[in-house]
C-alpha cells in the first residue's frame, strides 16, 4: 500500500526526490542561465524553485498567496521585456486567474509562462478544491495562448525549452509523477504530436500522464489481445495536431482519448471536434473524469477509480475495437 | 430585518438550511426565522449527510450553550489531544499539515469545549454559531473533534484519506455534518462567513459566524474585500481568528510577503481588534467571553499570536518543513512522547 | 447610423427603457415577492435592480466592484437558506469568478445564480476586456450548475421563472437588445430545446441573440431561396439536448449554430461533440467568434463583422446547403 | 541589481519592449539595461503600432523631461481643454464616461504637461515614466493628450469608437503608442504596475510608475494584493494616485461599500501617503514634484480628493447619473459653453 500513499512532490523534507521530481525547476535554472530576461514568481511554492533560486536569488520574486497579482504583475514585467514564468498549484493559478490571464496576458500578446504544478487529480488527497481538471478548457479559450502538457521529465524539459521564446503567452501543465515515456530529451515541432507506436486498430492518443499510459496499454493490446494500436502523445492541446487526428482516425476508425482532466473541454472535446468538422464517422471513447461530482483520495486511488490505468485503457480500447459499450 | 412573508407554505416547514424543493409548495417559499423549530435534523441537500451521530428520534436534541464550564487544563489537554489524534491521522493517510494544525490546537478547544452554542445532534440546526475552517489544511485537528462531540460516529475517522470517506484532508460540507461550509481555497471563507452574518441579520437569528483564517492567507486579495464589506456592513456577528503563526507554506510570512501591522490593517478595514496570545486557553476563553453583543456595529478580528508547530518542540524549530510532510515512526514515537507528557504532567496538577 | 451607436442598456437615464430593457430585472421583482429566500447581490449594479430594490429594500445586497467576494459570500448566504441571484456584467461574473463559481456554489451544490448582464459582445464599445465570449465554455465544466441563454425578453421570463427552484447554481447569460422571438411567455422543459420551425434541408440552432437571427434567416431561406430549415432555440447550454441534436442532424445532415460566443467550447462545440459521439457524417458549420484577438466597436457593427446577423446567417446556410466553403 | 549578462546577441539591440523572437540571436538574450539606448522607436510587438506620431528618421526623438516649466493657469486650460474634447469624443461614439473623466482632467494635465518623463516620438523609449490608467473607462481624456504630445495624428481621435480604431473607450496597448498597458477590468492596473516597478528596478532603471486608479476600483481585493506587494518590497519608484471623488458606477461609494480611511488603509498596507485636492494643479505639481527618491523604500499613494463630474455644474449635482450617458444636443451646447467661458476667463487673468 506504500505507493497508494500520496506522494509529496513539493515539500523540503526530501530535497533529493523532490528535484528529481521536479524537472520544471531544473528546466527553468537551465533556461535562464542563457536568458536574462527569465524571471519566476510564485504565491508561496517557492519550494519548487530551490535550484532558481540560489542560483538567480535576485531573478525570483515570491509573491504571497496571492494569484490573481502574481498572474497580472508577471504582465507587467512582460510589458517592460522580461520572460516572467509563474510557478502555480494548477487549480489556483489557471481556474482562479483566468480573467487576469486572459485580459492581461492573452490580449496583450505578452509572453506570459504559466508553469502549473500539480494538474488534474495530483493533490487527490487534498480534495476537490484542488483539482485542476477543467485548466485546459479554460486555457484552450485564450486565442494567442500555447498550451501543452508534457507526459513525462524529458518532455517537460523539452516543451520548456521549445516554448521559451515564444512571443505570447504560454502554459504548462505539469503531471507529476509520471512514469518515464521518453529515454531522451525528445524533440517536439510547433503543435504537432509525434507518433510513439505505428498500428491500424485503434487510435490512443493521450496527454500528461495518459501518454504513459497510451504506451503501456499499446504494448499489453499488441501482445496479450494481438490488437494493434496508433499512439500518439497529444503535448500540444493550443494548437493542437488538426492533421495526425484526421491521418490516424481515417485509418483507424476508432479513437480513445486518455487524460486526467474532465471530459469535457480538453483532448476528448478537441479530437471530437475535429473528427465532427471532417465528417469522418468514427467510433470515440474517452478515459477522462467524468462530468459530476469527482471522490477525493490519494492519486494513485483516484486513477485506480476513474479508469486512468494501464488496465482501464486497455479495457476501453477493446471496447472500442470490439464495438462494445458504445455510447 | 422586516421580512415580508408573502405566503405560507403548505405542510413542510422549510427549513433555513433546506435545499429548494419547487414543486413541493407551489413555488412560494418563506423563511423560516428565529424562535421557530423545523421538525427534522438533516442535511445541507438533497442528498443528507452519511450519517447522523447524535440524534435519537423522539428525544430533542440537546444544545452546548455558549460559555459552558471548563477549566484551561482542561482545554490544554484538549489541545494536546488534538494534536496527538492529528499524529495519527496524518500516519494513516501518509500525509499531512503537522505545524498548521498544532497551531490552532488551543483554538480549536477553546471553541468547541466552551465558546460556540452548537447542537450536535442536529448538525444544522439554523441557530447554531457557525464556525468555518479557512484555513482548511487544518481539518485533522477538527475531525476528532466532531467526533467526540457526536457529530459522527468515532469509526469515520478510520476513513480518513480514503476514498469515499466523509472526512478528508480538507472540509467538505456535503459529506461531514458539522461543517459549516467546505474549504480548501485559501481566502474564500471569510466572503463566506460574511454571507452567513449578513444571513443571520436578515433572519432575525442571533448567531455568531466564527471565521479561522491563516495569516498567509490573508495574503489573498478577497479577504480584504471580505473585510471591506463585513465592516461596511456593520457585522457585529461575525468574528475572524487570524492564526498568527508567522508562516505560510514555504516559510516566514514577514519574508515572503509581509501581512503586518495587522490590527493596524484590521481597523482600517472597520473592524475591532483584539490580540491575544492563542495559546494560552485562558486568555481565549476570556477574549471570546467578552465579544461584543451580536448587534454591535463592528466585526471582531482576534489576532491570536502562535507559533507554528506549537507544542512539538521539533517542529516549532522548523515550522516550514512541518507545514507538509510525514513523521518517520522512530520520529512519531518522540512526538507522542514529547505530547504525552505534557499532557500527564497537566493531568496532575491543580488547576 | 443612430443604430449603429451603442445602446445605453443599464444607465439612470432613460428608466423607463432601461427597465423595458431589463427583462431579468423585472423577473427577479416578481419572483422574490413568491419567494423571501431570494436576495439579490451586485457588484456596482444597482441600476438593473431599480425596481426589486424599491419592492425589497433589505434584500438587496450592494458588494462594490468586487465579483469574487461576491460569488462566495452568496454561497454562504445559499447555505443559510437563501436563494442569491447574483446580478454582474457578464465579464466580470464569470471568468473573474470561475473558481469561486466551481469551489463555493457548483462543488457544494448550492442554489446560487448568476445572471450574467451583457454577455458577449454587449459591450463592445468598451472594449475586449468587458467581452464575456467564453463564458459558456467555463459555466459548462461545472457538474452541478445549470447553464441558460435566453433568447428574448419573454424566454427571460420563462428561464428564470422555471429555474427559480433548482437545487443547483444556475447561471443565466443575458443577451442584451434582442429581438422578440416569443410573442408570449413560452414554456421550457428542463434541458430541452423548443422546436421553433420543421425543415429538412438545414439544421439552425441558436441561443441568445442566435435564436432570433435564426428564425429570421429561416424565413428568408425559405421565401427567397426554397431551403426549409429545422431551427431550435438551443436555451439549455447545461444540461443540452442531445436528443434533438442527434433526431435534427440526422434528418438534414447540415447543421448551422449560431451564437455570440467564441467558436470553442460553446453550442458549436456541444453540436460538434455530440454529432461526433453518435457517429453521424453532418456538414458543420458556426456563426460564431473566431479564435483570434476580436474587433472593438459598438455592438451592431461587431455583429455585422463577424457574419452575426440575418444576411450572415442566410449565406452561411446557403453553404451548408449548396456544400460549398466547408473547411 | 546585479543582473548578470550571460552572453551577447548579434546585431540586433534587444531592448527591453521587444518580443523574444528566439531565432534571431540563438536563443540567447540579454536585458538592454539603464544608459543604452535602443535603435528604433518602435511597439510592444511583432505587429507594431500602426502610427508612429511623432518619430522623424534621422533625428533623435526629443525628451520631455520631468518636471516641465508650466503655469497653474495653463494646466488648468489644459484640463478644461480636455473636458471639452471628452464631450466631443463622447458625442462621435455616442456613449460615454463623462463624470469619471472630468473628475481626472487636472490630473492628466498635471502629469502629461509637467510631471512625467516622455519620448512621446518613441513611445516604446525604456526610461519613459509609466502611467497606467486603472480606470481605463476615461480614456477619452487621455486620446487627445497623446495626440497633441504628437504620440499618433490627431486624426486618429476621428476613428474613436469605430470598428478597427486604435482609440477607443478603454485603452489597449496593442493599438495605441503612448499607452503603456492595456485596462478595462477594474483592480488589474495596480498589479501590472508593481510589475513594472519591479522590473525597473531589477534592470537599474530609474523610471517611475505611475497608476491611476478609481475609488471604487480599490473595491476590488486584488488592489490589495498589489498593494502589500508594493509595500512589501519597498517599491519607491511606484505612484498610486486614487481619483477619490466618492462614487462609484451607480452612486456614493460611502453608500454602496466603503473605502474609507483611505489615508490609513494604505499606509497600513506600508504605503507613504499624500492628502490632495485633485483639481487644484498647483497643490498636485508640487506633490508629484516632491516624490521621493525612486530608491527611497515606500511606495507613494497619492490621495486626490476630487469631485466627480468637476467643472461642469449640472454633473457635480448628479454624478452618477452622468458615469456613462450622452448628452441632449441642447445639453452639450450648454455644457460647452459653460467650459469654455471658464477658458476664456482664465486666458484673461493673470497667472
Ligand atoms: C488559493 C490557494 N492558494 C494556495 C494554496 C496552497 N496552500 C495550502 S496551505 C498554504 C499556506 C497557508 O499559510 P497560512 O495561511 O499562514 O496557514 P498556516 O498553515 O500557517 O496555518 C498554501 C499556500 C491553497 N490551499 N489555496
Ligand atoms: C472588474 C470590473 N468590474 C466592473 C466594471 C464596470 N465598471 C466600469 S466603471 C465602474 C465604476 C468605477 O468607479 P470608480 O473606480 O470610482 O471610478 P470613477 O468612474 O468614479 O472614476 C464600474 C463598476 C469594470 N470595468 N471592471
Ligand atoms: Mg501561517
Ligand atoms: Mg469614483
Amino acid at each position: 500500500m506504500a505507493e497508494r500513499k500520496m506522494v509529496d512532490v513539493f515539500s523540503d523534507i526530501d530535497r533529493d526526490t523532490a528535484l528529481k521530481a521536479n524537472p520544471s525547476g531544473y528546466a527553468i535554472t537551465e533556461l535562464a542561465a542563457e536568458d536574462e530576461r527569465i524571471v519566476t514568481l510564485t504565491a508561496d511554492l517557492s519550494n519548487v524553485l530551490a535550484e532558481f533560486r540560489a542560483a538567480f536569488p535576485e531573478r525570483y520574486i515570491e509573491l504571497g498567496i496571492a494569484e490573481t497579482n502574481s498572474v497580472s504583475l508577471a504582465a507587467g514585467m512582460a510589458a517592460c521585456g522580461f520572460v516572467p514564468y509563474i510557478y502555480s498549484m494548477a487549480p489556483f493559478g489557471v481556474l482562479k486567474c483566468a480573467e487576469q490571464l486572459r485580459t492581461d496576458a492573452d490580449y496583450n500578446h505578452l509572453p506570459v509562462r504559466l508553469v502549473g504544478r500539480l494538474s488534474g487529480l495530483a493533490m487527490g488527497y487534498f480534495g476537490t478544491s484542488h483539482y485542476a481538471v477543467e485548466d485546459i478548457a479554460i486555457a484552450r479559450m485564450m486565442a494567442n495562448t500555447t498550451v501543452v502538457a508534457p507526459a513525462d521529465s524529458n518532455s517537460v524539459l523539452s516543451l520548456m525549452r521549445s516554448t521559451a521564446d515564444l512571443p505570447g503567452p504560454v502554459y504548462i501543465r505539469i503531471a507529476e509523477a509520471t512514469d518515464p515515456v521518453y529515454d531522451e530529451v525528445p524533440e517536439f515541432s510547433y503543435g504537432q504530436w509525434p507518433r510513439l507506436r505505428e498500428g491500424t486498430d485503434v487510435t490512443l492518443a493521450g496527454h500528461g500522464m495518459g501518454v504513459g499510459l497510451a504506451v503501456q496499454a499499446a504494448r499489453v493490446l499488441h501482445d496479450q489481445h494481438g490488437v494493434s494500436a496508433d499512439v500518439y502523445d497529444a503535448a500540444y492541446l493550443k494548437p493542437y495536431d488538426e492533421a495526425a487526428i484526421v491521418a490516424s482516425a481515417s485509418r483507424t476508425g476508432k479513437v480513445l482519448t486518455i487524460e486526467d482532466h474532465i471530459e469535457i473541454g480538453g483532448l476528448g472535446s478537441i479530437v471530437a471536434e475535429t473528427v465532427a468538422r471532417h465528417k469522418l464517422a468514427v467510433d470515440l471513447k474517452q478515459a477522462a473524469l467524468p462530468d459530476k461530482d469527482l471522490e477525493v483520495g490519494v492519486p494513485a486511488e483516484l486513477y485506480e477509480f476513474y479508469g486512468l490505468t494501464v488496465a482501464g485503457v486497455v479495457a476501453r480500447a477493446l471496447e472500442l475495437v470490439r464495438g462494445k459499450g458504445e455510447n | 430585518m422586516s421580512l415580508r412573508v408573502s405566503s405560507d407554505c403548505d405542510g413542510a416547514g422549510l427549513a433555513d438550511w433546506s435545499v429548494p424543493t419547487g414543486k413541493s409548495c407551489a413555488g412560494k417559499h418563506r423563511l423560516v426565522r428565529a424562535g421557530k423549530q423545523h421538525e427534522r435534523a438533516s442535511a445541507h441537500g438533497d442528498d443528507s449527510h452519511q450519517a447522523n451521530g447524535g440524534a435519537t428520534a423522539g428525544t430533542p436534541p440537546a444544545t452546548l450553550e455558549r460559555g459552558r464550564p471548563v477549566t484551561d487544563a482542561e482545554l490544554l489537554r484538549r489541545a494536546d489531544w488534538i494534536r496527538l489524534q492529528t499524529v495519527e491521522l496524518i500516519a494513516q493517510a501518509g500525509l499531512g499539515h503537522y505545524s498548521s494544525t498544532f497551531s490552532s490546537a488551543e483554538i480549536f478547544a477553546t471553541l468547541y469545549y466552551h465558546t460556540l452554542r452548537l447542537r450536535p445532534g442536529e448538525p444544522d440546526w439554523p441557530d447554531r454559531d457557525r464556525f468555518l475552517l479557512g484555513k482548511g489544511h487544518v481539518a485533522t485537528g477538527l475531525w476528532p473533534v466532531l467526533a467526540d462531540l457526536g457529530y459522527y460516529p468515532k469509526e469515520w475517522l478510520k476513513q480518513f484519506g480514503k476514498v469515499g470517506s466523509p472526512v478528508n484532508d480538507h472540509p467538505n460540507m456535503k459529506l461531514a455534518p458539522g461543517i459549516d461550509f467546505s474549504s480548501g481555497s485559501l481566502g474564500h471563507n471569510l466572503s463566506v462567513g460574511t454571507g452567513m452574518a449578513l444571513a443571520a441579520r436578515l433572519s432575525g437569528r442571533d448567531y455568531r459566524t466564527f471565521v479561522l483564517t491563516g495569516d498567509g492567507e490573508l495574503q489573498e486579495g478577497q479577504v480584504w474585500e471580505a473585510a471591506m464589506a463585513a465592516g461596511h456592513y456593520n457585522l457585529g456577528n461575525l468574528v475572524a481568528i487570524v492564526d498568527a503563526n508567522g508562516f505560510s507554506g514555504s516559510g516566514p510570512t514577514s519574508q515572503a510577503m509581509t501581512i503586518e501591522p495587522l490590527p493596524e490593517r484590521f481597523s482600517a478595514f472597520g473592524w475591532a481588534v483584539r490580540e491575544v496570545d492563542g495559546h494560552d486557553v485562558a486568555a481565549l476563553r476570556r477574549t471570546f467571553d467578552a465579544l461584543p453583543d451580536s448587534a454591535s456595529g463592528q466585526p471582531v478580528c482576534v489576532i491570536a499570536r502562535t507559533r507554528k508547530g506549537h507544542g512539538v518542540d521539533m517542529m516549532e524549530k522548523q515550522p516550514q518543513a512541518w507545514h507538509l510532510g510525514l513523521l518517520t515512526p522512530d520520529q512519531q514515537a518522540d512526538v507522542v512522547a514529547e505530547i504525552s507528557a505534557r499532557m500527564e504532567l497537566a493531568a496532575g496538577s491543580p488547576q
